[in-house]
């Protein structure tokens, strides 16, 4: 390894911007720790420049003229122009002021900020070279250090992301004017997010999913009142089929499926077993298909740090690798890949290094959907709660049934909560329909907390609110429920 | 129940009780909840640690940190501002006044 | 007192069927009691017929059209044309399939309805009179009552609801056009929701009000965010004016002001000491100075039961009234008039009846104004927290620094938490800005089960979300805040 003529020291180094190490850096320089930074594109990582952010911008800003455009019922009757391009600024002006106040929040936090992309040179030092030419590199040793270089998409055979037509996540979060027709690969959370902005915005949807089923995390129930939204919005779908390739037209392009082999062997359904290659002919293609960690600029052996067959870097309840004082957090660290778990192993891990009694310890570990409408789960599913050892409880509440959800005009879906029947203590729950993502908050506090089902059904929850609900569910399952039938 | 072992060894406990069963060096699986429905409180959680001091006089060594000498600078010294044992009967006093379910709820 | 000819016998009678009466009712069937509930008009009582339900479904409704209609700055450009008695019909249509669910829910729990207008006759009976003409009436004797006979709206001298122009809170919710311009008597709760309907609509607004300020029940950091956003709507105020009496103009009506002594020898500001009378043009005036409760049909007198200066039935922590086996709940018993404390009266009462241990003993009482942006408060207030002989700890997290809060273009205001800085407990918060009425949900939560500010703020709460703003208002006052700078 070339040693370059500046050498930095810091305590602390905290490789990649994004969540998980804005966080643990923060974290760092509030507990007074010598911390320092290196990111080598932009602060925020892909949660605010090309994940989290940007789409959740997208799907309210669609949202609004949507909702506008349908609600005859309601005595309104508009017509929305939506400006894509108008729409991507506003966007872009909400990532920048989010970026620009993580850069500002890290400084104030004593953190030193360092742009370049850092590479091990062995267990104690990293080279971090600088962007630009001639911007040359410099050599950073630590005590300890704490990757969080997180995830990029996972391209397949056939489909370049360098290619026009073919789009990452993330240049599906820029376009500038809407696509007639995009084909998109893969009926994961991003995927059916996305699915849905583009379908409102009035472009026809076409969904290739190799499985048989949309968003296959999540049970069928969850995923009913998103299935039948999307077939409102006119999303077709294909089960069970792998695109293969795309060919231009010209005007256009053809993307190719074929039967996908481990659904046909599964015995999937008729639909999802046609015999026959399929040929969709659209404007654009997106390709979704999951995303894989980020170690390739790092040279993990040069510190001797491993990863799993997957290229995740595995690590324990305080966030270790298998070299004691380097630490790993976030989505290069394995699943869930999601920013709050990151930003959780990041605050932990840097209490941890700060030698605080702190440890990756939660019982309720969130996820969201934001597809129409959202999806949201926290703690153990019915099934879990089996398998662990419980006798699983559970209270359901339909929206149907909640007078807040019905004066929004979105009452499909329903909250459902599982606990352990002896006890009573609140084990898991799931939520499908309105505000799902802001609903999930008192829940994912009840689990953390051991807070049982009487606990929450005799807590009383301002009228008219969906967050009733929660109240009701618990109430269900005790057989208590006013608003709804009980068992 | 009141037992505080379960079947997965989930464990039900506030995160303030389980950092505080990490502090002090209590393996909080094993600690017996006395809370409604069996919920692990600080107050076990304390009362545990005192238990295993008259067994084991070297608990201090437990607290699993490798407070490494590697972190270096003034930091490196644990936080445990919280004096265990100072003020546990307060605690526990406002607790019980906060923990309704103790007092009312236990309906059977 | 004339005793008819039918006498009828029942456990458990309860006396009007609002939220508290239906609750009490089916919550008695549940616990196996004999029960019946009478309801001399329509089942669900003023919130679901006049009051939250109503309201809520015309302020979101008119939302959905003023969103697209300010949306420019997204990328959106809408035009939205509203139709008032068609978002009335559908308000109606909301309305009639919530009542028909209590009617149902109280039938599947076994709850004789009754139809009629209940009034004592003695300690253990009433008579029911039946609605129309020759419907006759009947005794119905009881073990137990439960009297739910709600509020209504309080008239002030100079005008008469049974007036045209003059609108009571209930009118408002029913008009079938759009009227050019509203005179708000009132800036409470009631008519400052009402005034961001008519104002979204495109009626001229101005509000008058006889104390110093808006929504006096709460502090001013949490109505500012409120009164900037009615300022850019166009909503004019009077504030330390009393409105005296309205004058015929042909095409409209006057409304004379006269300044509010109160307020004047109070030290009122200089505006709200302006010395003149104040005339203001308009096509409506809605008088919603506040809610008195509703006893006059009762005769009270002939059980002997008690009511306080105000006309509310006092009570004790099991809802029983000076007579021991009557209760009260609801707005009949008193402040706070809300439809949740009503619920939670009612059923506590049913179990009490049902000879369960329960009792009224909430930790954490929540309100919600449906203004733009909605104000939510649980618990104890600072100032609260400090005369129970706390040392008030605060923590604050601004929707500024709310990623997702920013993705929705509403971003002012805030969430804040008051613990108890020696044990931490969390006893009280408070919330201006979107969605602040189900962030509630978690906040009511965490103060009624003891949670400490450790608690919320190591609870994981899912990325992009509001709700992350509770978890860092928390970790703020810990001085943990990752998101915002801390003190
Ligand atoms: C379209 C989309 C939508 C999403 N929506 C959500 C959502 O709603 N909720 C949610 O929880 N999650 C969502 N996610 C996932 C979320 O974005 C990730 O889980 C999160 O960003 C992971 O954070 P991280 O800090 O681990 O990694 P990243 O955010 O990926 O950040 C890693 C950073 O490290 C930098 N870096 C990499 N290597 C080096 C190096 N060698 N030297 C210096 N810097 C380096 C990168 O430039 C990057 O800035 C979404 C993702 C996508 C793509
Ligand atoms: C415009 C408006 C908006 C509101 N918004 C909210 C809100 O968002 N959230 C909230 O919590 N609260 C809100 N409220 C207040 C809420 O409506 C009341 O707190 C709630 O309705 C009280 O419930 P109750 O059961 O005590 O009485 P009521 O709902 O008033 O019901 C009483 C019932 O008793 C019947 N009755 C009366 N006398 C007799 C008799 N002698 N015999 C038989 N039946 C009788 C009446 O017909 C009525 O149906 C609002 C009120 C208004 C006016």
């Amino acid at each position: 390894m070339v040693v370059g003529d500046v050498t930095t020291g810091t305590d602390v180094l905290v490789i990649g911007g994004g969540p998980a190490g804005y966080s643990a850096a923060i974290r760092a320089g509030q507990l007074g720790l010598d911390v320092t930074l290196v990111e080598k594109d932009a602060y925020g990582g892909t949660c605010l420049n090309h994940g989290c952010i940007p789409s959740k911008a997208l799907i309210t800003a669609t949202d609004v003229a949507h909702e506008a455009r349908h609600a005859e019922e309601m005595g309104i009757h508009a017509d929305p122009a939506v400006d894509l391009a108008g729409m991507v600024d506003w966007k872009d002006g909400v990532v920048d002021q989010l970026t620009s106040g993580v850069e500002k929040l890290c400084k104030a936090n004593g953190v030193a900020l360092m742009e370049g992309t850092a590479t091990f040179a062995d267990e104690n030092s990293v080279r971090v070279s600088h962007g630009g030419e001639g911007q040359g590199s410099e050599s950073v040793e630590f005590e300890r250090a704490i990757v969080a270089t997180g995830s990029r998409p996972i391209q397949i055979p056939g489909f370049d992301f360098a290619d026009d037509p073919v789009l990452s996540s993330k240049d599906a979060l820029s376009l500038e004017s809407v696509p007639e027709s995009l084909v998109i690969v893969g009926a994961g959370y991003i995927g059916m997010e996305l699915a849905g902005v583009y379908a409102k915005l009035g472009t026809d949807v076409t969904v290739v999913e190799m499985l048989d089923e949309m968003l296959p995390a999540y049970p069928d129930d969850l995923t009913r009142p998103v299935e039948k939204r999307a077939q409102e919005l006119g999303i077709d779908f294909h089960f069970g089929y792998s695109a293969s390739e795309w060919q231009d037209l010209g005007d256009g392009i053809r993307v190719v499926a074929e039967p996908a082999e481990a659904a046909a062997t599964d015995g999937g359904t008729a639909e999802a077993v046609e015999a026959d290659t399929i040929e969709l002919d659209t404007e654009k293609v997106l390709v979704a298909v999951g995303r894989q960690p980020v170690t390739d600029t790092l040279d993990l052996d040069a510190a001797g740090v491993e990863t799993d067959d997957r290229g995740f870097v595995p690590t324990d309840d305080r966030g270790r690798t298998n070299v004691d004082h380097i630490h790993a957090i976030g989505d290069v660290a394995g699943e869930p890949m999601l920013a709050h778990t990151g930003m959780y192993e990041g605050e932990t891990v840097a209490e941890v290094v700060a030698g605080e009694p702190a440890a990756i310890d939660y019982q309720a570990m969130p996820a969201v959907v934001f597809t129409d409408p959202e999806i949201a789960t926290v703690g153990m599913t019915e099934d879990e709660v089996e398998d662990a050892g419980f006798e699983p409880l559970v209270g359901k509440f339909p929206f149907q049934a909640s007078g807040r959800a019905l004066t929004t005009g979105h009452a499909d879906g329903f909250v459902k909560v599982v606990a352990d029947e002896e006890s009573g203590f609140l084990l898991g729950a799931s939520v499908v329909g309105p505000e799902a993502s802001e609903l999930l908050g008192e829940l994912g506090l009840a689990v953390e907390l051991g807070a049982t089902l009487e606990d929450v059904s005799s807590t009383i929850h301002a009228h008219p609110t969906l967050s009733e609900s929660v109240m009701e569910a618990a109430a269900n399952a005790l057989d208590q429920a006013i608003h709804t039938l009980n068992r | 129940s009141g037992d505080a072992e379960t079947p997965s060894g989930h464990v039900f406990a506030p995160p303030s009780v389980r950092r505080l069963a990490r502090e002090l060096g209590v393996a909080i699986e094993t600690v017996e909840g006395t809370g409604p429905s069996g919920r692990i409180t600080d107050g076990d959680v304390r009362a545990a640690a005192q238990s295993d001091a008259q067994r084991e006089p070297d608990v201090e060594s437990e607290t699993d940190e490798p407070t490494d000498s590697a972190t270096a600078g003034a930091d490196a010294e644990p936080e445990t501002d919280d004096d265990p044992g100072g003020d546990d009967a307060a605690t526990a006093a406002t607790q019980a006044a906060y923990a309704r379910g103790a007092a009312t709820a236990q309906v059977e």
